[in-house]
């Protein structure tokens, strides 16, 4: 019996193409033999440990548990996809920075900072993605939304939480403007965001 | 460096910038002429263009040269408006605030007065706030991603009964989603879109799927008489679409032979 | 070494979505380091082996070798999929309507005039409804597919001809071919040709 439950719930991550919650999961058993929540998550560890000499792991994300292909192997599973991953543009990658980290945020907050108008087609592009949802309207003339991320966002990138974002790199202190920055670090950043803005 | 890339191209009054004739583009942005636009693609916003410049003289965000800065940035806003690239508005605005910025620093400053700010404060509050989420997006970019980084692992149901009801779709709801992109398509004005008769189109995707297991068709086999003076017009004119779309060809072998059309060979 | 051959092997197999040929599979490595045909049959029995106990088994079909959850397990598969009927999404919706009426087309026409991407799961959401179909390729390069509707969408909807779909009065008329015949007629017409098309 406890070998058929992971065979369940093994069968379940690899066939839901979503991840799962522990709810999920023991929604799948008959009424009278729903296991508990301990039990799925013992049997969860134990898939995980399955999973050592296996192709594929156990990852938890944002919205559950999913089975994913071992980040070590994708080289060779690449190979597999004809389609090429999707391209974001500098405008939709800082919207989704300022989304991200100042969430909940309007529209015209976003422009302010950008310094530049947020097409309402960018936005629409992003929310269809599933990436962000309006959660509320800002209360001053307008009413206009305020955007947040989904799970679906963090789940694209493999994170838990909103925490797990790379740091956003701090605020130099305004008021000492004689403040110099190393220059080899900022030679270094400039290398690499060049590298970034290559046209396409 | 751009002189090296398009040969000749020195010799050729490019623009007319402030009464001054262009030959060449600025030297640190190759722009190619073709693809001015690349400009407008590369910088996120006037800001972002501003922090290039800035890092392009080797200036810290926080000790800026606004005449320098202004002096480069119009240069440029200039030479994309004598190639009548369309600048958003902001690229603009920016403009305008730097060449008030500029003037500003030229007014001696009261020194007794320690309490007023450095015209270029603001400027400088704006830089730095975006240049932080400009590198957070950069890191963004670089996370592994789904599909790109990492993939997920799936395998093939097994079979039992589908119990997902299906969801219904009124058909007005497919007419209003079209009209909702008409109606963005319009204002954007960027499309002109032909909506030939819906029985034409109809009768292209008959003649492609026929295609499929047939290479050549008679062109006389495609009109049915019984259709009438209307079917043929309809057969007719979805020959033309196709053809003009590329998707078919006519052919005829010989003098006063039958016409056949054919699918377009595919490249293996 | 022999152990990493499994783990690919099992990765692709489990995140194809499609059975897997041994030629499909020795073309995952490197040129210089292509398993034999011999290895790789070898490995699949192997992995045969360790999905004894587990929730999904190696199957070959007439197309190669697929990983599919254990048939046994099906009636806690089910319940994943006995979800409440979601409504379909606007950008659905859309690229649905700009095939109805802008048939054939391709992905990219259809982004085109939405001003947004249309995702490879939509259409094949869509495929798989069995509204749509694949009738040929644009003749450009990466040669897109065309999509067009199929007899089930006009079933669905009642109707003998897309025609019949309803107009849409304010669209411009920017080309208008002058198609305005006696209305007489094209009454005839539409009998006769529904004569025509009743067996397919």
């Amino acid at each position: 019996m406890e070998n058929k439950l992971i065979q369940i719930i093994e069968a379940a991550l690899l066939s839901a193409s979503r991840p799962l919650t522990i709810k999920e999961i023991q929604r799948l058993f008959p009424k009278d033999q729903t296991p508990d929540k301990e039990d799925i998550k013992e049997t969860l560890d134990e898939i995980e440990e399955l999973c050592t000499n296996r192709g594929v792991e156990l990852k938890r994300v944002s919205s559950g548990y999913r089975m994913q292909v071992k980040q070590s192997l994708s080289e060779y599973i690449a190979k597999l996809w004809e389609e090429k991953p999707q391209k974001y543009t500098k405008a939709t990658l800082e919207t989704l920075a300022l989304i991200a980290y100042r969430q909940p945020i309007t529209r015209g907050e976003i422009e302010e900072i950008r310094g530049v108008s947020v097409g309402t087609q960018l936005i629409r592009g992003i929310l269809e993605r599933g990436w962000i949802k309006i959660v509320g309207q800002r209360d001053v003339p307008g009413r206009p939304s305020l955007y947040a991320t989904t799970k679906e966002f963090l789940d694209y990138f493999g994170l838990q939480h909103l925490r797990e974002l790379p740091d956003l790199p701090d605020l130099p202190d305004v008021n000492s403007l004689d403040m110099e920055l190393p220059l080899e670090e900022e030679k270094e950043q400039t290398e690499s965001q060049s590298e970034l803005q290559a046209p396409h | 460096m751009s002189e090296n890339k398009v040969p000749r191209q020195e010799e050729i009054v490019l623009a007319t910038v402030q009464g001054k004739e262009v030959t060449s583009l600025p030297e640190d942005l190759y722009v190619p002429p073709n693809s001015l636009k690349i400009f407008l693609d590369t910088f996120a916003g006037p800001l972002d263009l501003l922090l290039y410049l800035i890092r392009k003289q080797n200036l810290d965000i926080l000790d800026i040269d606004v005449a320098k800065i202004t002096e480069q940035y119009v240069s440029y806003i200039d030479l994309m408006e004598a190639f009548q690239i369309e600048l958003a508005g902001d690229y603009l605005v920016m403009a305008a605030y730097l060449a008030e910025l500029k003037s500003r620093m030229l007014l001696p400053r009261p020194s007794d007065n320690e309490e007023e700010e450095d015209p270029r404060a603001e400027l400088m509050r704006r830089l730095q706030e975006y240049q932080r989420f400009k590198e957070a997006a950069s890191k963004i970019d670089l996370l592994p991603r789904l599909n790109r980084d990492f993939f997920l692992a799936g395998a093939k149901l097994p079979e039992f009964e589908a119990v997902t009801p299906i969801v219904d779709l009124p058909m007005e709801e497919l007419s209003f989603a079209l009209a909702e992109v008409m109606r963005r398509v319009d204002q954007s004005k960027a499309h002109l879109i032909n909506f030939e008769q819906l029985s034409t189109r109809e009768r292209m995707t008959e003649i492609l799927e026929r295609m499929r297991n047939e290479t050549f068709i008679e062109f006389s086999t495609l009109f049915k008489i019984k259709e009438g003076r209307m079917g043929v017009v309809v057969t007719f004119l979805a020959v033309l679409e196709l053809l003009k779309d590329s998707l078919i060809e006519i052919v005829q072998s010989e003098e006063f032979g039958p016409i056949h059309i054919k699918g377009i060979e595919e490249v293996h």
